[in-house]
């Protein structure tokens, strides 16, 4: 199993291939499509049991790919990227089960894309092979939205798109003048982020190469104040899409601002901490705040998930290991919850046709099952004891209050921002007035898509102590080596 | 004396003749044969380069162009006839089929 | 110190009790209805086991003299940051134990005869045994972030259930708003908890590591700590400027008012001052705010309470004010005396609960005790514990309440803290006043009104009957000096109390001041209620008092009105004012620029003529020039 | 020829233009341009032209309305005089033989040359013609008049 990770990035995507050249229907597409999605889960699984606890890169491949510019083939991965994958392969079934009933092919062919697209970006250790997965997994949504999405959706689709490529496009800039002057320092080509590391430059340019990183990946986040094309386009797009973008290609973002803006402008990244720890707090309270008074649901999770997400980013930017692994716990738990909750959100929209708090309400009257799961999600997101999120949110705070006290205080009223708009969800929704005729309880195959992603949201908070140990040993490295510099 | 650079100045101007006709007149027959006359301006510049260089070559280049300048007339004449029946004027302003409708998309 | 993992069932037996009913009710939305009986029997079986441990534990406890620990699992173990998920039963953890067993248990009972008819009794049962889990795990864990985790616990727990009838959008308000304080109360305790963690926390997170690493923390720093932990038990024991949740609270069934808003729960927070005694005992200046703040918690508590309609209300209200005294006690460093006083209050206020239940569910849910009156002939067995219980509350010898309360104003005095002292004794006659209004307006004034009386469940008054012995005696197991005992529960319980030493005749001149006070409450409220249920003005205060001074208005005004103008600001100013209208004019500038450049291609050939003979100038131009 | 107003002004100045290239070719030696250009340029393109612009009898209302005439011509030749100039000068620069008349450009010269050099191209003008004939014819034929 030495290509365990070229497997788990290609089979998804050669599967799309094949599936979509084969004259095949929607029913044999959608079966395919899921035994693709659980083997690559049984692979990832056996990954994870063999996977070391350590700090190193594991399952290296490394194969020359471009060798006239010094492009390889080099994936690995570590204890974050390690959260990346098995977060991937562990929602992608359960979303492929949520939607069964889905009769369009495209839909399963696009989504199996966007998989081989998020493993690959989250295993790409040279950055053209970043950028190259990157986009991929970009495409696929960008079709999601325009093909499958709602109201204006081809606007948004257009816009999301654009707005993305454009900060990707900057990186891109950035990627090729790192190698470039790679070539200029060391006399042969190199994109490998190994290589790039010792690479050194003045003040102003470490500056523009930094912020176009920093760019690209703050608009994929979103962090403030790019987050405007967020709630609109989480608004028009299907619910596989957003599944995809909030649970998997938003974490997806603050791993690339660990992965490659730390790696390579390690000291520029520690000396801007204080600026980036005080944007995701700010970005924590104001997405939160935004959200109290939202009334569609999807724009409700997209800035409910935006202040999440910026706080993971005051976490990573802290610099040290309680904040790191709170961020790296967090990434995991809110991709659980937030996947969860989408997905719900796909079933009622499914029998209501709509997701405007005013049109719900009194959902428990007709579907208790629904009900509690997702009152249980919901709190999940709200990080109640016993379940990722409080323990994530615990070491977030602990961390901000090493990093300094009173970023501490602002960053504990995460207790209060995200209660505020998910208990008047609830209470709106589920309970409330009865305003729906009718509401049909949870089926066999949703059940069986959501109960997998509520158990281990409870065993990450009864016991994250197993969970951790497999990342430890990589929020401590870095950690010691930003103290190291900081000294 | 008269010498083939002579030959060449007066091609030259025939041909900023031709291009100042061509753009400046709305009439597409003047613009035609603008376009005949840029062709004839070729020509001439064509000749005196055989005569200079005693080469036959660029005479039967000349002889093409002709042949091509003729093949093409007709069909042009073809052509206004049709467009003068169709909109019953010679204005080249008036045929703008290459033009996009403007249409303004969100965004 | 023992192992014993018969600590962990004491938890595990009401926590799968709650996970099988919860299982069982979702799977019986697919299928037939279960029986009942399934649910009573895990319900009350799960409390049952739990109650049975806890006395077995406690009696070996109390026999052998030892400390039991059970260590389940290794919660988190980061370097310099090690929780267990690990119980200990230390004489504090057992003191709470035992009442809470015991009180839950009979709650639980009466809940079977008080919710029989809803069809909601298995969700009910699910979230009252949920809510007994977590009480536990917060009263035996022995490190801090495992009683986080049980406070919030229970915060949830008391959230579900005061929305229990969910059908009604205010009930589900009143929960939000429980649980939106409790977070509030949460956010500092939380912040307390890093701060401590980050000074002493890499020696071990345990009680008695923190204990012992105490002094390694500068005085101000453990100030802002002691604060913050405060806080927290502000939000959870509904003390000013949190409290507002608890009388709303009371729209959840009412076993559940007694249970969780009376009896427990809400005395989390002195156990949580109690637990956290090493850090209050050396900081003064916090303790001293925590008594400031409970002695006006107990007198705002009372005063609001005199003019309340809803019997529940009442009872939300008086509870507050006891919880007051609590933290008096235990911020002038008598410990012991305030967990006396949370034991006693549990029976007396759970009794008063459980007898108002009684009532409310006799006379077809009717709460207002202006439309009760003369309910002594029909429900004599109910008057005479309703009778007790407010005997108990208002501090008469020799029931329960008397002994507690006497003992913490008897310290308030020594302190030398005067103030305090008047505003508590104030409040005691207030108490006895209000007790005796709602006592008297119920039982014995006359009423306009004919009921027709629903018959009483043996098994409630069974419930009242049971509650009402620990409302009579559970004073003496905390007998003074002066009265010939020696402060056995104190001295057990060995907490590092503050002790002043009052000579006798002082003793004897404040047991008979505090008595005189609440005799002249009652005596007030008799003279007036006996004959009517009118309310007598108080002047210029009725108005204030009426509104409860005003506070919701105010938090409205201050805190939830904003917020929601800040929100709709946000999304519909800042985001799409400017900065999405920012980011549509510079894609909109790409298009204006593109639409400008699209009529250049105007479709007229001569034009495109025309450019190409600038570009073949300009070319010449260049090449004429160089 | 490109100031006139009407195209039948024009296209006669244009006859005279060619003919007068007639001659300069036979001034150059090329006999045999000589008279393929006075026969098919001058002799039938120029003659089709008019005859079509008679065929067309286009009424003075239907000629484009061009009230800027003069300053579009007088415009476009300061635009273009840097061009030309700068040809002009170019070919100032090189050094030319007089014109020496020779017996060069012969029919059968250029007879030889067309088909043995230049036979491939010769034949697929010659098709051209061919496919430019049936277009016409096509064009023509069509019904023109959709309103």
């Amino acid at each position: 199993m030495e290509n365990i990770l070229s497997l788990l990035i290609f089979i998804p995507i050669f599967s799309a291939i094949l599936l979509f050249l084969l004259p095949l229907n929607v029913k044999i597409t959608r079966y395919t499509s899921f035994i693709v999605t659980l083997f690559t889960t049984a692979l990832s699984l056996w990954m994870y049991t063999h996977f070391e606890a350590n700090s190193h890169m594991q399952f290296v491949e490394e194969y020359a790919w471009i060798k006239a510019y010094g492009i390889s083939y080099h994936i690995g991965i570590d204890g974050i990227s390690l959260i990346i994958i098995m977060m991937t392969n562990l929602i992608m079934p359960l979303l492929y089960l949520s939607f069964w009933h889905l009769d369009r092919k495209g839909y399963w062919l696009n989504l199996l894309i966007v998989h081989g697209g998020l493993s690959g970006a989250a295993l790409s250790l040279d950055l053209i092979l970043f950028y190259l997965f990157w986009e991929t997994m970009l495409l696929p949504v960008f079709f999601l939205i325009g093909l499958f999405g709602r109201e204006n959706k081809d606007f948004m689709s257009m816009k999301f798109t654009l707005y993305t490529i454009f900060g990707s496009l900057l990186m891109l800039l950035a990627i090729l003048y790192l190698g470039h002057e790679h070539h200029l320092q060391f006399s042969h080509w190199s994109f490998s982020i190994t290589d790039l590391h010792a690479l050194r430059f003045d003040v102003q340019t470490t500056f523009l190469l930094f912020a176009a990183f920093i760019f690209a990946f703050s608009i994929k986040i979103p962090l403030f104040p790019f987050h405007t094309w967020l709630p609109q386009t989480y608004k028009a797009a299907p619910i596989g899409a957003i599944v995809i973008m909030s649970a998997l290609m938003a974490k997806l973002g603050v791993y690339a601002i660990w992965r490659f803006v730390f790696t390579l402008f390690e000291e520029l990244s520690f000396e801007s901490s204080y600026f980036f720890v005080l944007l995701g707090l700010f970005g924590m309270i104001y997405f939160g705040v935004a959200a109290i008074k939202q009334r569609e649901l999807k724009k409700l999770f997209a800035y409910s998930s935006a202040s999440h997400l910026s706080f993971i980013v005051m976490g990573i930017f802290s610099f040290n290991y309680y904040a790191h692994l709170g961020a790296f716990y967090m990434i995991a738990s809110h991709a659980l919850s937030s996947a969860a909750l989408f997905m719900m959100l796909g079933m009622i929209y499914k029998r209501t046709q709509s997701l405007h708090i005013h049109t719900l309400g009194g959902i428990v009257h007709h579907a208790p099952v629904f009900s509690a799961f997702f009152a249980f999600f919901s709190l999940s997101i709200v990080g109640i004891p016993l379940t990722g999120g409080f323990v994530s949110e615990l070491l977030l705070i602990i961390g901000a209050f090493k990093y300094n006290i009173v970023f501490g205080f602002i960053s504990a009223t995460t207790l209060l921002i995200a209660i505020l708009f998910v208990f008047k969800l609830m209470q709106k929704i589920l309970y409330g007035e009865k305003r729906l005729e009718r509401f049909s309880e949870l089926r066999l195959y949703e059940l069986l898509s959501i109960v997998p992603l509520a158990l281990l949201i409870l065993a990450m908070g009864i016991f994250p102590s197993y969970f951790l140990d497999k990342i430890k040993p990589t929020a401590k490295l870095y950690t010691q080596e930003e103290t190291s510099n900081a000294q | 004396m008269i010498d083939v650079g002579h030959f060449f100045i007066l091609g030259i101007l025939l041909f900023s003749i031709g291009i100042v006709g061509m753009i400046s007149r709305r009439n597409i027959f003047v613009m035609y044969m603008s376009v005949e006359l840029m062709l004839n301006a070729i020509n001439l510049i064509l000749v005196a380069l055989s005569h200079h260089y005693e080469d036959l070559n660029a005479q039967v280049m000349a002889i093409m162009i002709i042949a091509i300048a003729a093949a093409e007339a007709s069909i042009f004449l073809a052509l206004f006839v049709m467009l003068f029946k169709n909109a019953r004027s010679l204005d080249a302003n008036f045929f703008t089929l290459l033009k996009q409708e403007k249409h303004h998309d969100e965004l | 110190m023992m192992s014993s993992s018969l600590l962990g069932w004491i938890i595990a037996s009401v926590f799968f009790s709650s996970v099988f009913i919860m299982l069982i009710n979702l799977y019986s939305k697919y299928n037939d209805d279960i029986p009942q009986r399934v649910y009573t029997l895990l319900g009350l079986g799960g409390p049952f086991v739990s109650l049975f441990l806890s006395f077995l534990l406690i009696y070996e406890h109390l026999y052998k003299g030892i400390n039991f620990y059970y260590k389940a699992f290794i919660w988190l173990d980061l370097e310099g940051f090690r929780v267990d998920a690990s119980l200990i039963l230390d004489p504090l953890a057992a003191a709470m134990l035992s009442f809470v067993s015991l009180v839950g248990f009979i709650i639980h009972l009466y809940a079977h005869a008080y919710m029989k008819e809803d069809p909601s009794y298995a969700r009910f049962f699910a979230w009252f045994n949920l809510f007994m889990a977590s009480m536990f795990l917060l009263i035996l864990s022995d490190n801090p972030f495992m009683l986080f985790t049980g406070w919030e616990g229970v915060g949830l727990c008391s959230y579900l259930l005061i929305s229990f009838y969910f059908q009604s959008e205010e009930n589900i308000e009143a929960g939000n708003k429980a649980f939106i304080l409790n977070r509030i109360g949460d956010f500092g305790f939380i912040s307390g908890l890093a701060l401590l963690f980050l000074q002493v926390g890499n020696a071990g997170l345990d009680f008695a590591s923190l204990e012992a690493n105490i002094h390694l923390i500068p005085h101000s720093t453990l100030n802002l700590i002691a604060f913050l932990l405060f806080v927290g038990a502000m939000g959870k024991s509904a003390q000013i400027p949190l409290y507002v949740w608890l009388p709303d609270a009371m729209a959840g069934p009412t076993p559940v008012s007694a249970l969780i808003h009376a009896a427990t729960m809400v005395t989390a927070g002195v156990y949580m001052v109690a637990r956290f005694n090493f850090i209050y005992a050396i900081t003064e200046e916090v303790g001293l705010l925590i008594a400031y703040i409970g002695a006006l918690s107990a007198l705002l508590g009372a005063l609001i309470a005199m003019r309340q309609d809803d019997i529940k209300k009442i009872l939300a209200y008086s509870t507050m004010s006891q919880l007051g005294y609590m933290f008096m006690a235990v911020g002038l460093g008598a410990y012991s005396y305030g967990i006396f006083h949370v034991f006693t209050h549990a029976f007396f206020k759970a009794l008063l609960f459980m007898g108002a239940g009684a009532i409310i569910l006799a006379l077809h849910h009717e709460q207002n005790i202006k439309n009760m009156g003369a309910l002594k002939e029909k429900m004599p067995f109910v008057f005479v514990m309703m009778l007790i219980a407010t005997l108990s509350i208002s501090g008469l010898p020799p029931f329960s309440g008397f002994f507690s309360k006497d003992a913490i104003l008897n310290h308030l005095f020594a302190s030398g803290n005067y103030l305090i002292f008047a505003m508590a004794l104030f409040t005691a006659g207030l108490t006895s006043y209000y007790m005796f209004r709602l006592l008297v307006i119920v039982f014995i004034s006359p009423s306009s009104k004919d009921h027709q009386l629903l018959p009483q469940a043996k098994l409630i008054q069974f419930t009242l009957l049971v509650l009402s012995i620990g409302a009579l005696f559970a004073g003496f197991i905390n007998l003074p000096v002066f009265f010939g005992g020696d402060e056995e529960y104190s001295l057990w319980i060995n907490l590092p109390d503050i002790r002043f030493h009052l000579s006798h005749s002082n003793e004897l001149l404040l047991l008979i001041s505090n008595v005189a006070v609440s005799l002249a409450g009652i005596y007030f409220a008799l003279s007036h209620y006996m004959s009517s249920s009118k309310d007598p003005s108080l002047g210029v205060l009725d108005k204030p008092i009426e509104h409860k001074f005003y506070i919701d208005e105010i938090y409205y005004a201050i805190f939830v009105k904003p917020l929601a103008w800040l929100s709709v600001f946000i999304v519909r100013v800042i985001d799409e004012k400017i900065i999405d209208a920012f980011i549509h004019t510079v894609s909109s500038g790409y298009q204006r620029f593109s639409y400008y450049t699209d009529s250049v291609q105007n479709g007229n050939v001569r034009y495109y003529a025309l450019y190409m003979s600038v570009a073949i100038v300009c070319i010449f131009v260049y090449l004429g020039v160089s | 020829m490109i100031y006139f107003k009407q195209p039948i002004n024009s296209a006669l100045s244009l006859i005279v233009t060619l003919l007068s290239i007639a001659g300069l070719f036979a001034l150059l030696g090329g006999s045999f341009l000589f008279l393929v250009q006075i026969i098919i340029y001058a002799g039938a393109v120029v003659t089709l032209f008019l005859f079509i612009i008679m065929f067309l009898n286009i009424k003075e209302e239907s000629l484009p309305h061009e009230p800027y005439k003069a300053r579009w011509i007088l415009l476009m030749s300061l635009l273009i005089s840097p061009f030309t100039l700068f040809l002009i000068s170019a070919v100032n620069n090189i050094k030319f033989a007089s014109l020496h008349l020779k017996d060069f450009g012969s029919i059968k010269a250029v007879g030889m040359e067309l088909y043995t050099n230049w036979v491939l191209p010769f034949e697929m003008i010659s098709i051209l013609l061919l496919i430019a004939l049936v277009g016409v014819v096509i064009l023509a034929k069509r019904e023109t008049n959709r309103d």
